[in-house]
């Protein structure tokens, strides 16, 4: 496989603190994403998933392992790797489109090509009409939709996503999840991508990774060799569905 | 008995060479002598804030300027002046390319605050050489006298107006000379005063007369021996021995007050605001009559010839 | 306290200085206003120089060591010990290094204002959200522009209260300002008056200072709310 | 002496004062501490005291005002006239109403601490995240609950800037408070070597009151860092 | 039906802002609640969930209409309402005990009943052993749950919950979900519950309201006449859920 990105046996402790006692987030995770791959992270809640995304991001330090970007290892951040986080972390003194035309303002795009972008995003994630709304008048849903708008607006190489549809209705994700194809497909892009919803990363990955409880390590990891667009009502897609269903459940037993 | 006399709460001005008498009644034991218990509840920057801490009533007694006190007792606080401290005792000080009062034409003057008897002898020896107020450029109580010879030395001023040490400072460091003494303008100017509240003197007959007579044992003493009175003043003072020595050459201790001076200088303080040379301080509102005014605050009566 | 004039004038005592002096003839050099508006002149003008002096620097020095850590441990140290030092003690500091009247006014001024923005401007940039830090990083921001568009946009809040802090205590320095051999200005005027006693018109003075200052805390109030309007949508 | 004395002494003579003030006798009962350590504990006091009744009044009224807008709108204006007026404009109503020494100097010390621990209380108190609030409500909590569970520890990191701030003012109102009428303390010993015109003594009391600043600094910041342990875990 | 809480024709407007024009929330929106009914709310991201149920709690006032709790007019917040916010809104300076216990603290309950309270809803949001993290050292998943922990540790008489269990996996969802439904079973709270998916609705609810988009009106209610525990393969469920799926299918088509 050509390795995009390699997540080498990392492990994460949280020190402890005041009465907290330490906490080990991820043990001996290992991960490797191809070339344009969709890879979607499942697991239980407290299991290391977002501390895996920002270790990948550059934003934590892993407390052993290391992650390889085509080769080199990862050490800061940086904008290759876009990240919509779990808390949409929108800055409250932008409105909607300033928001989005973040990235692009941080190149030093002209203000045309911005405003083109930022039209573009936000109306694909139907916001239109809200352009000049600030985060506090916006719906839980609403600002989601920001965050995934900004980070798409910057055309990272890799894309890490943090539960960006959790707070939309079904419809609307729905729309999100085939936009989100879209865009993959065109531009071929990794993509990994957390969900608490596994029907959600069955219909959109072509790897599926099962974390365990607890220390998060790698449980199981399922390839989805269904051709897009997958159908939700297909007998494969329903059967890998409950496989990794029930590969989440044993975990959540376990705890 | 002396349990039922009253503690006696004595103020003076910081860094005030002129209130030497003060110093030595306190080193030589005098207030004790005269069977009072003297507290000084300590020393202040500017004679106004003196007045200010007797007006309300925090102090007993105070070494001051009589500027501040006639000013003072013009705006109403019911006070008296029972003894004079010193005469004399201030100078021109100018720096060395200065060599008469002409070359001050359109040079910075700092002087001590408005209506101060260094402001008015200033406003008189420029008179007498046919200057004004007008004439100069003036610093009236925006410079504080320890930053006057720092000032002349970097040659931000050209002279200054100031009572003793800041004029021994600048001479004995060589930074700038004498233009002209204050005695060679008024000579037996008033300079500071004992002064006290009304109601005091009503109340404390025995306490004020005991006070004076302690100021004036200490004010024979500096007379009778200037050797140690230089000492004390080194001790209470901080000043060094040639200061000191330079300082004492131009200032008169001395009990008496010359009604008639205090007189000529609130007329002083009066015409000058009248012709507009400065903006007036005491007016005829507040002081018809200077010789009534004078004679209703000075009572000498605890002095002792 | 009818007995004590020198001390604690009537309001209709100072209702009068206020009128004197509005009439008054305004300090040399500026025939054109009476003595209470031109002095009140001349000092806005020293305070709004001294002020904005230490706007830039306080921002300055704050934004930078409340944005790194080893810049503040460098800063803190010695910013604490100048400090508490009084602006009385630096008024002969202050005719060494700049001379008489206007500038080491301004200076004093400078230096009353300055801390207090510098602290609540680091105060500001220590408390920028992290989460905010980390998504600029993820889309690209480098370390100038996260400075600029994250951490100052989110410290505004902080340093705005700063700068009234900071304005108000630049005016409480006005008397030592002009006691560095100024013959103009509200604070020399406070102290003429002091000096000559005559408590009405210094009393004139001291709530004239109130007042302009009140009246340029209002501004600044109005500046900080077009600045920072996001925050009242939350 | 054939020169005047050095504004700026060297360092040396600086180490030289501080060895003779540590040495010399005190001032009038503290026989047990040199002169600077004996001012240094009157300030000291003072200071303490100062600085915590405007802790304690400060910290009250920003609560206040930066809790309820309509106290906010009636404390405001009057706040605002009254912070600029400088402390030497108040040191003859210091005197008339507290008399000389201590509580004169307390009372300045008062006025300069206040206002900067006023204003840093109420931008705290307005910061207070609108969502905390409603979930408390919601929770059963009452006003006086909000207040206290919610207002005031998320206001806890502004309020212990703002005292910070005031310690330092506190510190620099010393030489104004300790000119009406005192005998003892760091600024009494400022303005005394002033008046002699001994730089380097003069100098070493600044610099002590600079470091006695920067301890009491040092220990705020401790005790900050206990209470507001919870930011830097974001 | 005995009403518990009648929303009567409300109407909410937010005021034009800056460059955001104003927004129309919510028009003319009705809703009866019955004694210990348990309603679901599903709509469109933006539709104006979050709105209602704040107008509802007392914490946003309507600019037209009125909401009466057993026959009183509801003016102003109250612990007989509790409430799950969509952003957690947990006390940083409190640990997870600490933000548990806050309801019982307020009416003054003693230490160890306090404790007694919060170890019990703790282990009820399966957050043991996490008992002395503050929220910063919270997943997403974890805060949603201490959130949930705080408002059922109060005893509310009616529960409002803005997605409560939008962040966690489905595992935790279903235990959790189970946990409401025997909680409310034993007590007989009235709960509005406002959920993105479907399913859950049609698994927890008596009735589900489904809303209009744009300004949120109830566009139709559909009694859920199964009964309880439900089989979420039953046939009358799924078909339930189809035809709720279809109406805000409409919905967002509309957008
Ligand atoms: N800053 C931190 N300090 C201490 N512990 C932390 C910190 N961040 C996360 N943890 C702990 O690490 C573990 C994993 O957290 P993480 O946020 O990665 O979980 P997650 O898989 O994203 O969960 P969720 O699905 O609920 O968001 C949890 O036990 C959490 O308490
Ligand atoms: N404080 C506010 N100021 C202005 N507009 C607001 C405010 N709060 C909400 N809105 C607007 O009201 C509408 C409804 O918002 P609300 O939060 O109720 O939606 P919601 O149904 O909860 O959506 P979601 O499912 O995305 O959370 C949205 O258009 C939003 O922009
Ligand atoms: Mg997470
Ligand atoms: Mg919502």
């Amino acid at each position: 496989m050509n390795s995009k990105l390699i997540v080498d046996n990392i492990s994460k402790v949280f020190p402890a603190r005041k009465m907290a006692t330490a906490t080990q987030a991820l043990k001996n995770f290992s991960l490797e994403v191809g070339n344009g791959e969709f890879v979607c992270i499942v697991g239980p809640s407290g299991c290391g998933k977002t501390t895996l995304l920002k270790i990948i991001a550059g934003l934590e330090t892993a407390s052993q392992g290391s992650v390889r970007l085509n080769g080199n290892k990862v050490e800061a951040p940086g904008p290759e790797r876009g990240m919509v986080f779990q808390d949409f972390a929108l800055y409250p003194w932008r409105d909607v489109v300033g928001n989005v035309e973040f990235g692009p303002e941080m190149r030093y795009l002209p203000r045309s090509e911005r405003s083109e972008i930022s039209q573009k995003y936000v109306s694909l994630v139907g916001m239109e009409g809200n352009e000049h709304k600030y985060p506090a008048q916006l719906s839980g849903g609403m600002k989601q939709r920001v965050a995934i708008a900004r980070a798409l607006a910057n055309k990272p190489d890799i894309l890490l996503m943090d539960e960006p549809f959790g707070s939309l209705d079904a419809q609307t994700r729905f729309v999100m999840q085939n936009e989100l194809l879209r865009i993959w497909n065109e531009d071929r892009k990794a993509v990994i991508f957390v969900t608490h919803n596994v029907e959600e990363a069955v219909y959109l990955a072509e790897r599926v990774v099962v974390m365990t409880a607890g220390p998060g390590a790698v449980k199981g990891i399922y390839p989805i060799a269904l051709s897009y667009p997958r159908s939700r009502a297909d007998h494969g897609f329903i059967s890998l569905r409950e496989k990794i269903t029930d590969s989440i459940t044993e975990e959540v037993k376990l705890i | 008995s002396p349990s039922d006399i009253a503690k006696v709460r004595i103020g003076y001005l910081l860094g005030d060479l002129h209130h030497l008498p003060l110093f030595v009644a306190i080193e030589k034991g005098f207030f004790q002598e005269e069977g009072i218990d003297v507290e000084v509840v300590g020393p202040f920057d500017a004679g106004p804030a003196e007045m200010d801490a007797m007006a309300a009533g925090h102090l007993d007694i105070g070494y001051v300027g009589a500027s501040p006190a006639i000013m003072s007792a013009a705006r109403g606080v019911p006070l008296a002046i029972i003894s004079g401290v010193n005469q004399e005792g201030s100078a021109l000080v100018a720096d060395k390319g200065i060599t008469s009062i002409g070359d001050l034409r359109s040079k910075k003057i700092a002087t001590p605050a408005p209506g101060s008897i260094q402001h008015i002898m200033t406003g008189m020896v420029l008179s007498e050489n046919n200057l004004s107020f007008k004439d100069v450029e003036l610093f009236p109580g925006t410079i504080k006298a320890p930053d006057m010879p720092l000032n002349l030395q970097s040659g931000r001023i050209s002279a200054y107006f100031i009572w003793e040490p800041f004029v021994a400072m600048s001479v004995v460091s060589g930074s700038g000379h004498v233009l002209v003494n204050s005695k060679d303008i008024w000579p037996g100017h008033p300079c500071c005063v004992v002064v006290t509240r009304d109601e005091f003197l009503k109340n404390n007959d025995r306490e004020v007369k005991a006070v004076v007579s302690a100021h004036q044992k200490a004010v024979k003493f500096i007379v009778d021996n200037p050797a140690e009175s230089k000492r004390i003043g080194q001790k209470y003072t901080g000043l060094g021995a040639d200061v000191i020595d330079s300082a004492f050459s131009r200032v008169k201790y001395v009990t008496g007050i010359n009604n008639n001076d205090l007189v000529k200088f609130v007329n002083g303080i009066i015409e000058l605001g009248e012709n507009g040379s400065i903006k007036p301080i005491i007016t005829r509102k507040e002081v018809p009559e200077a010789d009534d005014f004078i004679n209703g605050i000075i009572d000498l009566k605890y002095l002792s010839r | 306290m009818a007995d004590l004039p020198q001390l604690f004038p009537t309001p209709v005592a100072v209702v009068v200085a206020f009128k004197d002096l509005l009439i008054a003839e305004g300090p040399a050099g500026l025939p054109w206003a009476g003595e209470l508006i031109g002095n009140m002149l001349v000092s806005l003008w020293r305070v709004i120089v001294g002020f904005c002096l230490a706007a830039v620097t306080g921002v300055l020095l704050g934004v930078i060591a409340g944005w790194w850590p080893r810049a503040r441990d460098l800063v803190e140290p010695v910013v604490e010990i100048i400090r508490p030092i009084p602006p009385l003690a630096w008024v002969p500091l202050a005719m060494l290094w700049f001379g008489l009247g206007f500038r080491p006014a301004v200076f004093l001024i400078w230096l009353g204002a300055f801390f207090p923005i510098l602290s609540n401007t680091v105060l500001g940039m220590e408390s920028t959200p992290k989460n905010l830090i980390e998504v600029s990083k993820t889309l690209g921001a480098n370390s100038r522009q996260i400075l600029f568009k994250v951490g100052i946009p989110s410290a505004l809040p902080s340093i705005m209260a700063g700068l009234r802090i900071g304005l108000g205590i630049g005016w409480m320095c006005l008397v030592a300002a002009e006691l560095t051999g100024s013959n103009t200005g509200l604070g020399y005027l406070i102290m003429y008056y002091y000096s000559t006693m005559e408590a009405a018109k210094m009393v004139a003075g001291m709530l004239t200072i109130g007042l302009v200052g009140v009246l340029a805390f209002i501004g600044l109030k109005k500046l900080e709310d077009r600045l920072v309007f996001w925050r009242e949508l939350e």
